[in-house]
């Protein structure tokens, strides 16, 4: 049988799928479809500090091989994570990754200090792709100063694994990958969803009124596997890949790429066991090509010719 | 407990006017499904769209391991799930949701407000009332449509027993008007009503009003997107009236906490 | 019937329905389809000085609604193009926008000079996504300040329209939208396509020769959509719309978010007939929703709310 | 003439192994369409993809108005393909590219060489000749596979009366070896030859060099990625030696000057 253990920098997963963040709540709703256990790792919603309400409705539509979504940061906030989501969680032999989320790098920091050395806390997921003034209303992690600025926030309030989770909707994603590192992040999460957006043309108006949304699913599977081998050529981090992802194929292409674990969003709508099949996936894919371990085809593309 | 299972269609009828019922082989979620849970449905065929569809259940037979659903076909989804053949597989998640529980007060008159394709899950808890003992003269199903060949489910109500009113927009059957004014009408008439309402959103805004306004308890089954059902995405979110928090509202899932709710609390 | 004109700045189109470049060579092969004259304009593959080869093989794969590409600019060279393609292309009652690349700026000019005052050349669209040593290998386009010297450089040497054929894979595109406009673009193209890969597990190669290659079809639209409406709102210039329009309802989708015209490109694969069916279409929709002129839907989306 | 049309089919036949033959109703297409042309395919079904598939032509009836194309479903494309069913329709953009011409010299001996679903447009060719006078006995269809069940158009062969030898990989079915290793025999044993070949490309090039080295002339259909079809996209070029090019080579587009050309021009 493979080795199917991989790490993320000090982060070490007992297998290399983990679920997305936003896509798996914080874990509970999964409890008639598979022991929790099975995963390499579980990334939950973000967290905030307070709680939030997110964006209104509409929120999301289907476009082809894909959904946008703009939630928002809708979530319980810091506390009532501690209070109620985390104990759950803590019960499973998985890595729990906790997706943090602010405005502000104060915010980021309370996160932090807070969620360092609660129990079952395995990793933060630093998500750098909200909007921000500072960057005309773009995401933080556009800015490479800006990026590094958050990260080593961070860094500073934490001994917990630390994974700097990137937008793809910038010019040189290598060089924010790269800031990122430089100021501390143990590995990098990539893609968040692409900006995009959608109109009915019976009623003239946008489907999702926040205007902007994220595009998610199989239709962007394609750019987020570039970025992660762009990243992997540039970045002397582990990544944690995702986009698009809804099978062992798709999973092993991004370990190919690059990725030493891959992250599963949008294909836990479509099948809600995805995750454990893709675990499975990926044993059978090693056995068949006669790998030993995961390790060996992490980052192993050739050129075509 | 919620299953996730590929099922095996076993028939699948065209009912005219692009209403489709089809029955499938499922028997870990005919066994526990409620009236007015539902199913989140994907199909690899036709047109098969990627996010997977909502869909009340309209009838079970956990003896025999089957359920139905009926369905309008309207959009890429449901246009691509009526070219389904008998034999072939569509996969289910459910059943989901919580689901339409009777009213406990004794002597009560049960209406059940269907419109349209509302209908699924108001046969189902018709037909589960009368087999939990309720006589199935406490139970008045108003059953609405914009014309008579979109009446979903007539026949179907007929057959449990219980009283039967029909309402028509053009008055091609039963009433000419909505199931409002139906529903008007015969809170007029009785004492004790419950209300289970499921259809359009504009029609259960109008029956949430009246029986709030009427002081009748009335419950609602809403249509919002659904991208998980499962209540992780927090893509169908309504707000329910809470005057304990500063603004006002909570914000619930309408797959999870929902889909059906207290009218009275629901914010259009 | 509606008024389906429509212009880019001086460039009058009798329909918003233009081919992008790239996917209906230089016009020939389609006459068995249908007659050239029914569309409002025909831009061809690009044109370089030189003659190119483009890329090895492979150049193409599909991947979830949509395809990757990564031809190169392989074409025959401005001087058999005018000799051999533009005295074909002349005697259609179309508007001829002819794409040129390059990757140098002189030789920019010297298409745009050799271009201007030839019979049946209706503009120029330049094709600013070339990847160029200046941009650390990335485009040309994704420079604001690169983006101004090429745009103005041509219009020094050109008094044809001219349209900025920008690419969608930068952080900001309302600054380069910006920036090629200050620079005396009269409209702008909106999008070339996303830069992306896709990798055989079998193999363990990338099944595109180039590695990188161009993302287009239905799975782009969300992203192309946010684009167009996104320069819309911050350039003064009328946009020609384009990525994953496959019907009618995309176009118009298209103009809703602000685009005066739009062009179909991998559509013209998928179905040879699509983009004369796209006019036929828009005229419908028009006209069902009792509106005199394709001028009254372009940027007229709405809030959802 | 190239036509681009939506096909009804008429009957799909599963010739066991994978392989499928789908007989269609495309009068125009039927009635243009010459040995080794092709079809770019489309079809909304289980499972379709995005972009067209090119598949030849392997029978026409321009009387009926009908055209039958023989696949193997191995991809998502062809396995959702071969679930259409009888009545269903299909996308067709046809006919392509060129065709095999037969050889015009007298007496020469006409060999087609098939390899898998390489068959097709060979039946097709062979067809063709004898309808236009060609003796049977002057040509040869030497059809390979892997082994017996893979064997294409076997039947279909015989009975246009040519002589048919076959090989497969595991001695299944006639010779045991490859089409290279018959038609070198086949070539050492007759006088002036030419040769038609069609199949997976390191079978085209065993049976081009093999070809060349003998100076006979050969004619090979090749397979790429088809984007397009039209000759438009660029996606399918091959590489034709020409000494009058400083690299040694023009590049062509396989799906229209192609995808018939001559073994000696190709570089592999
Ligand atoms: C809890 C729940 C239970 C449901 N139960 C049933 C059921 O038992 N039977 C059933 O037929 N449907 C039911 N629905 C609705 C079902 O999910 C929709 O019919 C389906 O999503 C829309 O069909 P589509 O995807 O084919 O159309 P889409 O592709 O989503 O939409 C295509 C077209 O249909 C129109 N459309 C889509 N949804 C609606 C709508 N709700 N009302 C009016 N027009 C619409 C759109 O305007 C659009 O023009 C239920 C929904 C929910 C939330
Ligand atoms: C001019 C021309 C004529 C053709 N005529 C026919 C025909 O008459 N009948 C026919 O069956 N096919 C024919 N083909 C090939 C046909 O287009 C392919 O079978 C089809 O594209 C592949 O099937 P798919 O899309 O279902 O598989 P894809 O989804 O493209 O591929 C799925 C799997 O199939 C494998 N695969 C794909 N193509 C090939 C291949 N060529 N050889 C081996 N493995 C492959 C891939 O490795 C992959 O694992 C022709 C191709 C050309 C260029
Ligand atoms: C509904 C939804 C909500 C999401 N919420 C978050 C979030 O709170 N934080 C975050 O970092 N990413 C969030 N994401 C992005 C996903 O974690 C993931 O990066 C992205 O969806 C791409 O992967 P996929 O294509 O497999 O879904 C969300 C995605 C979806 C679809
Ligand atoms: C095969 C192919 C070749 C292309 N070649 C060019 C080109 O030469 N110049 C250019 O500006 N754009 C080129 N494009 C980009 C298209 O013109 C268009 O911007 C892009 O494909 C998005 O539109 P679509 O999704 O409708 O195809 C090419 C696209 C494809 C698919
Ligand atoms: S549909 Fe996802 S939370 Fe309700
Ligand atoms: S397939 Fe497009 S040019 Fe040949």
């Amino acid at each position: 049988m493979p080795d199917l253990t991989t790490s993320l920098g000090p982060l070490r997963l007992k297998n290399p799928v983990v679920t997305a963040s936003g896509t798996f709540g914080f874990g509970s709703e999964w409890a008639d479809f598979y022991d929790l256990s099975r995963l390499g790792g579980l990334t939950t919603k973000a967290v905030t500090v307070l709680p939030r309400r997110g964006n209104p409705m509409p929120r999301t539509t289907e476009t082809a091989s894909g959904m946008l979504n703009a939630i928002g940061l809708q979530n319980p906030g810091l506390e009532a994570f501690l209070a109620e989501k985390l104990p759950y969680l803590r019960q499973f032999d998985t890595a729990i990754i906790v997706n943090i989320a602010a405005d502000r790098i104060e915010d980021f920091v309370t996160l932090a200090e807070r969620l360092d050395g609660q129990a079952g806390v395995a990793a933060l997921e630093v998500n750098v792709s909200c909007p921000n003034q500072a960057c005309g209303g773009l995401e933080f992690g556009v800015d490479p100063a800006l990026t590094a600025q958050v990260i080593g926030a961070v860094r500073a309030a934490t001994t917990l694994p630390m994974i700097a989770k990137l937008t793809p909707n910038v010019t040189r994603i290598a060089d924010i990958a790269r800031s990122a590192v430089d100021a501390g992040a143990d590995a990098l999460s990539l893609v968040n969803t692409y900006v995009g957006t959608a109109i009915d043309t019976r009623t003239r108006k946008f489907k999702i009124a926040n205007r902007q949304a994220g595009l998610s699913g199989p239709c962007i599977k394609p750019l987020a596997l570039l970025a992660v081998w762009r990243v992997a050529q540039a970045a002397k981090a582990p990544i944690l890949g995702m986009g698009g992802i809804m099978n062992a194929t798709d999973a092993v292409e991004f370990m190919l790429a690059g990725a030493s674990a891959v992250a599963i969003g949008t294909a836990n709508f479509v099948n809600p066991m995805a995750a454990v099949e893709i675990v499975d996936g990926i044993e059978q894919y090693l056995s068949q090509t006669g790998a030993a371990s995961v390790q060996e085809i992490i980052g192993a593309v050739q050129p075509a010719l | 407990m919620r299953h996730s299972l590929t099922a095996s269609i076993l028939s699948h009828r065209d009912l005219g006017d692009a209403q489709f019922e089809m029955t499938v082989l499922a028997p870990a979620i005919a066994r526990d499904a409620r009236p007015g849970q539902f199913l989140q449905a994907l199909y690899v065929g036709a047109g098969s769209p990627l996010m997977r569809r909502p869909f009340s259940v309209f009838r079970t037979d956990p003896e025999a391991g089957t359920l139905a659903i009926v369905y309008v076909a309207r959009g890429a989804f449901t246009i691509g799930m009526s070219a389904l053949r008998v034999g072939a597989s569509i996969s289910l998640v459910g059943p989901l949701g919580n689901s339409f529980e009777p009213d406990p007060r004794p002597d009560v008159r049960h209406m059940l407000v269907a419109g349209g394709v509302g209908a699924p899950p108001l046969y189902f808890l018709a037909r589960e009332m009368v087999a939990a003992g309720h006589a199935p003269e406490s139970i008045c199903v108003i059953n609405g449509a914009r014309s008579r060949d979109l009446l979903v489910a007539g026949a179907d109500f007929a057959a449990v027993g219980v009283t039967l009113r029909e309402t028509t927009d053009d008055g091609s059957a039963g009433r000419r008007g909505t199931v409002a004014d139906e529903l008007s009408d015969q809170i007029a008439a009785s004492g004790g009503c419950a209300v289970y309402a499921c259809g359009p959103t504009p029609m259960l805004r109008a029956v949430a009003s009246l029986c709030v306004e009427a002081g009748v308890s009335c419950r609602v089954s809403l249509e919002t997107v659904m991208p998980c059902g499962l209540g992780v995405c927090m893509g169908c979110i309504i707000k329910l009236r809470n005057d304990a928090e500063p603004e006002g509202y909570t914000l619930v899932r309408s797959c999870h906490e929902g889909p059906i709710f207290d009218a009275a609390e629901v914010i259009w």
